[in-house]
């Protein structure tokens, strides 16, 4: 009985210290998230708003934008994903090193928006690769943007560091690189990842 | 001189710096969750379905005219026309949407649905903390989502909202008109124009919000 | 009391080795004194991105990170924490070995020249002769870790970037010492502790600092400017320029290493600062006589972070120069008006005592500065311009 | 040995160079017991704007680059030889001062020849 | 400024094979523009640009008339052979009978011109190409205005027109390996519309096509993630 | 300064044979060729564009620039949907200057079909023209410095101001960036005094904020070597080329379709048309410097003489608009150039032919031209200071 209540205890502090180092890991992550600089079209105007004086995305020490995608943690994609433009923008997503997180900002960036019925828009950059989070707007106000960071923020808090529930960086067996589409004749190969994004069925 | 104009550019920067202690002119950040910019009575966002009363299935003003759903710019409507009518708050028997849908993933936010609905049943809300982690679920309003009162319409925005009740009432008051004169037709239509001269006051803004707030008074 | 309070650290130091067996003692006092030196700068390295942070966003009109622990000081903790822990990248293509190397490379350079800093009274690692020799052969060395990173990137940008550092670097090394030299003329010595002893001298209640002599300031200003571009600080920020070359030398650096030449650039501008403070600022002593009973390192720590402002401030206004402006500006102006200095400082000390010596020199030195910037505006074809207008 | 400044300056040597290293062992280490690095082709590709990377960055570079480094020599070496100089030159007469001032006179003689040759012009 | 006509007639002068055609403009904006011989094209646009101060090209656009069905009731006489009465007769016969007959489409370019040193304009250029497919070439402008190479380019690229004599024709908004002129009115769009949660019905048509294909060709991962009634 | 004015004579022309190339530039042979990928992420294109780059050491011998990585297929949608449908789209062809984008498309819709505007929605019009231009100048300036590698102040004092006049476009029309504002014959909605008084106060603190600019900036020694003399653009080229706004302007030539064409109501305000004589990046700076100036004259004016009326033309329709067959090109100065619609009617409910005019691609013409010789820290300027929108650009 003896060594098992001595196994508990021991056990329990390992996992106080598992906790605690999770804890410190999500505080870490989530204090210093650092967006790659990259803007696409018209959010990007909001998205650079929202560094500025005004909304000062400085005071969540988010303002080290990075041009590089190897120092990035954040992919903001602010604005319309065209077919020309998409390889590109999982390219660079692949290019960024773990643990990565995306935003999709605004109509566009989710589902093509008002642009989806045009040949060269890419309807949602979530069929390429993962979003984490999606702000509806055309644009969204900068309010929206941080409000996304804070709901990213809770999301980073929220992961697990071991187990099942653990996100994807932390997982050796999961899927690493997402397949960069090539340009076809008359459209991108393929015209999804089907490992990130399954079509739901629109019954009518 | 030669570095003359750089020390002018220091002497600048050193006035916003010391200015940002002192003057709110030089220190414009707005902490964003705690404070808030004063609301702006114009602002839109994404569109909205009013109904008058308490039970917004009853009291939707929609009438599923599709209107909206063949103007919207980005097809990002789906209206679906109810088989059977129900009255609405004239009493008149109307058809009312047995289904509307608005992908606010795809919403440009560009009120020509608002600018084209003969009935004043579709607005423009202010809410823009909408960001989700959920693609399909969280993007997607069906109309129960989409309905609000008339009560959060005349708080987001009390000046025009004013002016559409003021709109409704007369044209209620018009089909009363209509109706008890039903004998009289020719005395109705004399009295519609006196009734339409009838000058619609501005409602005052219930959130008086810096400079900006007092917004589309009546129309000249 | 007072005393005490300004040889605390010196007191502590041999408080602790007061403990161990004479043998180990001396071995003891160097640990300690290197231990302090790797806590202290690091600290004061997190501590100044924090205040880099929150001073450009005042001059920005803004408020800066602000909800990371108290007033957003943890910020440094969280980023490290990120860094930490987040994935480490090396390109297929780069050579891994010196691509592994070129950080830990740049931060031994630049701890190396904290040995001979002399951080407050009695408060030097290393005692040496020729300490300013030293420090600029170490200093150099820091080039090589530049180049190193930006070449074994293979990435065109980094590759770009490191040309670019390289050739600033050196090309602002000579001025730079050129500029120190004057100070080892007027003192005699090349050791920094006695550089700072000559200054720690009062008449009137002024101090003998260098920089209050026409000399002495044009060296300072030489100096700033030249120790601005070694350590690619705004306005010379050319070889990180993210205009054109994406990150500079490091953009193929991700985690901890991106972090450790960011540790190494804040280094080198306090390493920096801490010589041009010792050279022309007093280092540790009081700016004025009244004012000698507040410790020696406060007013060493001081000065540092005063100078750490001033490069805040220059960043928050100044775009940068281009590469072949930047060269012209260290061949063309800057090193002719340090050779210059030199002999300035010559004729100072043959003119005697008199106030004579203060007029000639002074308008020595202005007069070849408002030519020589002229002739350079004219050159480079800049200046003011007025403009027309059609109704 | 322990009283040569030549000990302490290795003691911050091993110090620096540990505290360069430690961060990079733990954060490999994290790697190892935690979050395991995900390499493959596109991300250890070389980073290109987003494009894939054309050409090698390995060219070879115009001779004017080196041309600093050799000027840079010549008045790095000079300036050494300076030092000593102004060491002494309290203690130095008008003459010695003179024979000095000659010798930075062709130091800035070497400025202005490489400048009238053009070397000091960048790209 | 000069009116069209005017224009005309100097072009006409200058240039004396010119055959420049006035399209006339009903609507109430009245700029008339100008409708020239692809094979002249280079000689009219020097003359408009150094003889009568048009300096400045500001605008250049494709337009594309696709071939046309055009059904019309025609009164057609024949001959027809009866046997009346046991003889053969022949007898002419007047019937109206609907013909369908396609005119063929074609791609026009349209240029504004403007003149910068007169303040004037706009004058509007027009070429067509022979038809849409096989003989779609025109003179290329930029020789003569630099702004009409990007222009001309996008052109190229959306609507297939060969600008001939152009310095540089390359696809200029989409990637280099596509093959179609997206701006073309009978232009097929690619099968990517297959999810939208609003959709109207030639959209749901078009998603039930490509489920039916995707399907068909044993894609997996396409099974109902829900989110819809 | 001393070297050679440039002249502008249009009366010379252009006569010389293939002169309007760009050069063709040879490797000095001293070194390898560099070939580098500026774009399409590169954090000084503003956004999706790649500049294809040869480089011999640091000098540019080549360049070409790749469009289409925003291309959004404007034109097709909008010829799939009504006239009114495609307002909210010109919002985004230029995000930054929403209103100027609705002024032209309006403009020539009115062309089209010969609407009149009334009085009051004129005036607006060319208030929120002008704080459009004011916003454009502002922020292209910034990010002119940005690119310059000013760590951002400039552009964050012209973010401050900017964030002033967005709110009162936000109190008008309801939305910061995409407006939607204008309508065929007039206005949406009506301006209330209190608007009108919130304007004036905002105008009346802008000329500090010019004056705080230009302090930091005119004569900043960095800025001035950075700029001047890089980039130079011949005005007979810039002609040729159909270079507009401030960029053919800074080049000398006057030329300013406000004064040319008088659209609006702009003859009865007094403004000036600065112009440059280098045609460098310096003064294509200046320029708008001294622009925002001019603005800030037209908006004093406007505001004070803004009448009362409708602002809308009681004829308009909103609901079953169908213009009658023809066609019409309307352009306007919009803050990057000249930014005209050309539009086909067929009759119907959308129109047969749309096409946008887009001055930032067209004034990417002689991007090449000016690059060539320079250096690679220059080609971010110079792009720069030809201030697009990838929107417009790629539509």
């Amino acid at each position: 009985m003896a060594v098992e209540e001595g196994l508990k205890i021991e056990l329990g502090k390992q996992g106080v210290l598992v906790t605690t180092i999770e804890e410190l890991y999500n505080w870490g992550r989530r204090s210093s998230i650092w967006p790659m600089q990259f803007g696409l079209a018209c959010c990007a105007i909001e998205m650079i708003a929202t560094t500025m004086a005004r909304y000062d995305l400085a005071r969540f020490g988010a303002e080290v934008f990075r041009p590089s995608p190897r120092q990035a943690d954040l992919m903001i994609i602010s604005g319309t994903v065209t077919k020309k433009m998409a390889p590109q923008v999982v390219r660079l997503y692949n290019q960024m090193a773990e643990p990565k997180y995306v935003i999709a900002m605004g109509a566009c960036a989710i589902s093509g928006g008002p642009f989806k019925q045009g040949y060269n828009v890419l309807k949602g950059i979530d069929r390429y690769i993962p979003v984490d989070v999606h702000i509806p707007g055309c644009p969204p106000r900068p309010e929206a943007l941080l409000q996304a960071f804070m709901t990213l923020q809770k999301k980073i808090d929220a992961q697990p560091l071991t187990g099942e529930g653990r996100p994807r960086h932390l997982d050796a067996e999961a899927q690493g690189e997402f397949p960069v589409p090539v340009q076809g004749e008359h459209d991108l190969e393929p015209t999804s990842n089907p490992g990130v994004w399954t079509v739901p069925v629109v019954i009518r | 001189m030669l570095g003359e104009g750089i020390l002018k550019g220091l002497a600048e920067t050193a006035r916003n710096f010391a200015g940002s202690f002192v003057s709110a002119e030089r220190l414009t950040t707005v902490q964003y969750p705690e404070e808030r910019i004063a609301p702006i009575e114009a602002t839109r966002d994404f569109p909205f379905l009013l109904y008058d009363g308490s039970d917004w299935e009853a009291g939707m003003r929609c009438v599923a005219c599709q209107i909206c759903e063949k103007e919207c710019p980005p097809q990002c409507i789906y209206i679906e026309k109810s088989k059977d009518k129900k009255p609405d708050a004239l009493g008149k028997p109307q058809f009312y949407p047995a289904r509307f849908d608005i992908d606010i993933s795809v919403c440009m936010s560009c009120q020509i649905c608002v600018e084209v609905c003969p009935f004043e049943a579709i607005k423009m809300d202010t809410e823009f903390e909408l960001s989700t982690t959920d693609r399909f679920g969280g993007l997607l309003y069906d109309r129960k989502e989409l309905a609000k009162s008339n009560e959060h319409y005349h708080k987001i925005h009390p000046t025009e909202a004013a002016e559409v009740d003021a709109r409704l009432a007369e044209e209620k008051a018009k089909a009363d008109a209509k109706a008890k004169a039903a004998a009289a037709a020719a005395a109705a239509k004399a009295a519609a124009p006196v009734q339409a001269a009838v000058q619609v006051q501005p409602a005052k803004p219930v959130q008086p919000a810096g400079d900006l707030t007092a917004e589309r008074e009546t129309k000249a | 009391m007072i005393e005490k309070l300004d040889q605390i650290f010196v007191l502590l130091q041999q408080w602790i080795v007061g403990f161990l067996p004479a043998a180990l003692q001396p071995v003891a006092g160097v640990v300690l004194g290197v231990v302090a030196i790797v806590c202290v700068f690091p600290g004061l390295f997190a501590l100044t991105t924090v205040l880099e942070r929150k001073g450009l966003g005042r001059i920005q009109n803004r408020i800066g990170p602000n909800r990371v622990g108290p007033f957003g000081f943890f910020q440094p903790i969280a980023d490290g924490i990120k860094s930490l822990t987040k994935e480490d990248v090396v390109p297929t293509s780069a050579d891994a070995v010196v691509h592994f190397l070129a950080p830990v490379v740049l931060v031994v350079a630049v701890f190396l020249g904290f040995a001979v800093l002399p951080m407050g009274r009695n408060m030097v690692l290393v005692k040496m002769d020729a300490s300013l020799l030293f420090y600029f052969a170490i200093g150099a060395s820091t080039e090589l870790s530049i180049f190193m990173a930006g070449w074994s990137s293979r990435n065109k940008y980094s590759l770009l970037g490191a040309m670019r550092a390289v050739a600033q670097m050196i090309s602002y090394e000579v001025p730079l010492l050129l500029a120190s030299v004057v100070v080892v003329m007027m003192t005699g010595s090349l050791s920094l502790t006695d550089i700072v002893a000559a200054q720690n001298q009062y008449s009137s209640g002024f101090p003998h600092w260098y920089v209050f002599t026409p000399w002495g300031f044009a060296g300072f200003v030489l100096f700033a400017v030249a120790g601005t571009a070694e350590t690619n600080r705004s306005p010379f920020d050319l070889p990180e320029g993210e205009s054109e070359l994406v990150a500079g030398y490091f953009t193929e650096y991700s985690g901890f290493k991106f972090a450790l030449f960011f540790l190494g650039e804040y280094l080198a501008m306090f390493s920096i600062s801490a010589l041009g403070a010792t050279l022309f600022l007093g280092g540790w002593s009081a700016p004025f006589s009244f004012l000698q009973w507040i410790p020696s390192w406060i007013w060493f720590f001081g000065k540092v972070m005063l100078s750490i402002f001033g490069f805040i401030w220059v960043r928050g206004t100044l775009p940068r120069l281009r590469q072949d402006q930047l060269m012209n500006f260290a061949w063309k102006f800057v090193l002719p008006l340090s050779l210059l200095n030199l002999v300035v400082a010559g004729l100072w000390r043959f003119l005697g005592v008199g106030w004579e010596r203060w007029v000639v020199c002074s308008a020595i030195l202005l007069a070849a500065y408002v030519v020589m910037g002229r002739l350079g505006m004219h050159r480079e074809h800049f200046g003011p311009r007025r403009y027309r207008y059609a109704e | 040995m322990v009283s040569s400044p030549y000990f302490s300056l290795l003691v911050l040597f091993v110090a620096a160079l540990g505290f360069g290293l430690a961060p990079l062992g733990l954060a490999w280490l994290w790697g190892k017991a935690f979050s395991p690095a995900k390499p493959n082709k596109i991300k250890n590709a070389i980073y290109e704007c987003g494009l894939e990377s054309r050409g090698d960055a390995w060219v070879q570079f115009r001779s004017a680059y080196y041309l600093y480094a050799i000027i840079f020599l010549i008045f790095d070496v000079e300036a050494v030889f300076l030092l000593p100089f102004a060491v002494a030159f309290t203690g130095l007469g008008a003459a010695a001062c003179g024979a000095m001032l000659v010798f930075v006179l062709m130091l800035v003689e070497g400025l202005a020849w490489a400048w009238g040759k053009g070397v000091l012009t960048w790209a | 400024m000069k009116t069209v006509e005017e224009i005309k007639a100097a072009i006409e002068a200058a240039v004396p094979d010119a055959r420049v055609e006035i399209v006339a403009n009903p609507s109430v904006s009245g700029q008339h523009s100008l409708r020239l011989t692809p094979s002249r094209a280079i000689e009219v646009a020097t003359f408009l640009r150094d003889g009568l101060k048009f300096d400045y090209l500001s605008n250049v656009t494709g337009v594309d008339w696709p071939d046309k069905e055009i059904a019309e009731k025609v009164k057609v006489t024949r001959e027809v052979t009866k046997v009346e009465d046991g003889v053969e007769q022949t007898a002419q016969e007047t019937v109206e009978e609907t013909r369908k007959r396609v005119e063929p489409g074609c791609l026009e370019a349209v240029y504004h011109l403007y003149s910068m040193s007169l303040k004037q304009g706009p004058l509007v250029l027009r070429m067509r190409t022979l038809n849409r497919t096989d003989q779609a070439e025109l003179p290329s402008l930029t020789p003569v205005w630099r702004s009409a190479e990007f222009q001309e380019r996008e052109i190229w690229d959306l609507y297939g027109i060969v600008f001939s004599g152009h310095p540089d024709l390359r696809r200029l908004l989409m990637w280099d390996g596509f093959k179609d002129h997206p701006m073309r009115r009978d232009y097929v769009e690619p099968d990517d519309f297959e999810y939208e949660p609003t959709a109207h019905d030639d959209v749901l048509k078009r998603a039930e096509a490509h489920r039916a294909a995707h399907a068909t060709a044993g894609a997996a991962g396409h099974e109902a993630t829900g989110g819809e009634q | 300064m001393t070297d050679a004015k440039l002249e502008f004579d249009a009366a010379v022309g252009a006569k010389q044979e293939g002169w309007n190339r760009p050069p063709v530039m040879e490797p000095s042979g001293e070194g390898g060729v560099l070939e580098l990928a500026m774009g399409p992420h590169h954090p000084s294109t503003h956004g999706v564009f790649r500049m294809d780059v040869a480089l011999d050491g640091e000098r540019v011998i080549r360049l070409k620039p790749v469009f289409g990585y925003l291309h959004r297929n404007h034109e097709k949608l909008a010829e799939g949907m009504s006239y009114l449908g495609s307002m909210p789209f010109t919002d985004r062809l230029d995000y930054i200057c929403s209103l100027t984008n609705n002024w032209a498309y309006a403009l020539a819709v009115e062309k089209l079909t010969g609407q009149e505007v009334p009085e009051r929605a004129e005036y607006l019009r060319v208030i929120l023209g002008e704080l459009t231009r004011v916003v454009n100048h502002a922020s292209s300036i910034g990010f002119l410095i940005q690119e310059m590698g000013a760590s951002g102040t400039p552009l964050m004092y012209a973010f401050r101001e900017r964030e002033k006049i967005l709110d009162l476009f936000e109190a008008l029309t309801g939305a910061r960036m995409m407006c939607n504002y204008m309508r065929f014959g007039g206005c949406r909605v009506d301006a209330s005094a209190a608007w009108l008084e919130a304007t004036r106060k905002v105008v009346a603190g802008l000329p500090g904020f010019v004056d705080e600019f230009e302090q930091l900036l005119r004569s900043n020694e960095i800025l001035m070597a950075r700029c001047q003399g890089v980039g130079i653009l011949r005005p007979d080229l810039a002609v040729n080329a159909g270079v507009t706004g401030p960029l053919l302007r800074a080049s000398g030539v006057n030329y300013d379709i406000r004064k040319v064409d008088g659209y609006g109501i702009y003859n009865r305000f007094k403004f000036r048309v600065p112009l440059g004589d280098h045609g460098d990046v310096y003064d294509r700076f200046m320029i708008r410097m001294l622009e925002l100036r001019e603005s800030i004259k037209i908006l004093e004016q406007a505001l004070k003489e803004i009448p009362v009326g409708p602002v809308m033309d009681a004829k308009a329709k909103i609901r079953g608009f169908r213009p009658k067959a023809g066609e019409a090109y309307g352009r306007i100065e919009a803050p990057k150039g000249e930014l005209g619609f050309y539009l086909i009617s067929d009759g119907g409910p959308n129109p047969y032919r749309y096409r946008v005019r887009p001055p930032s691609l067209i004034n990417l013409t002689i991007l090449e031209d000016m690059c060539l010789g320079q250096n690679v820290a220059d080609v971010v300027l110079i792009f720069g200071s030809v201030d697009i929108v990838l929107g417009e650009v790629d539509r």
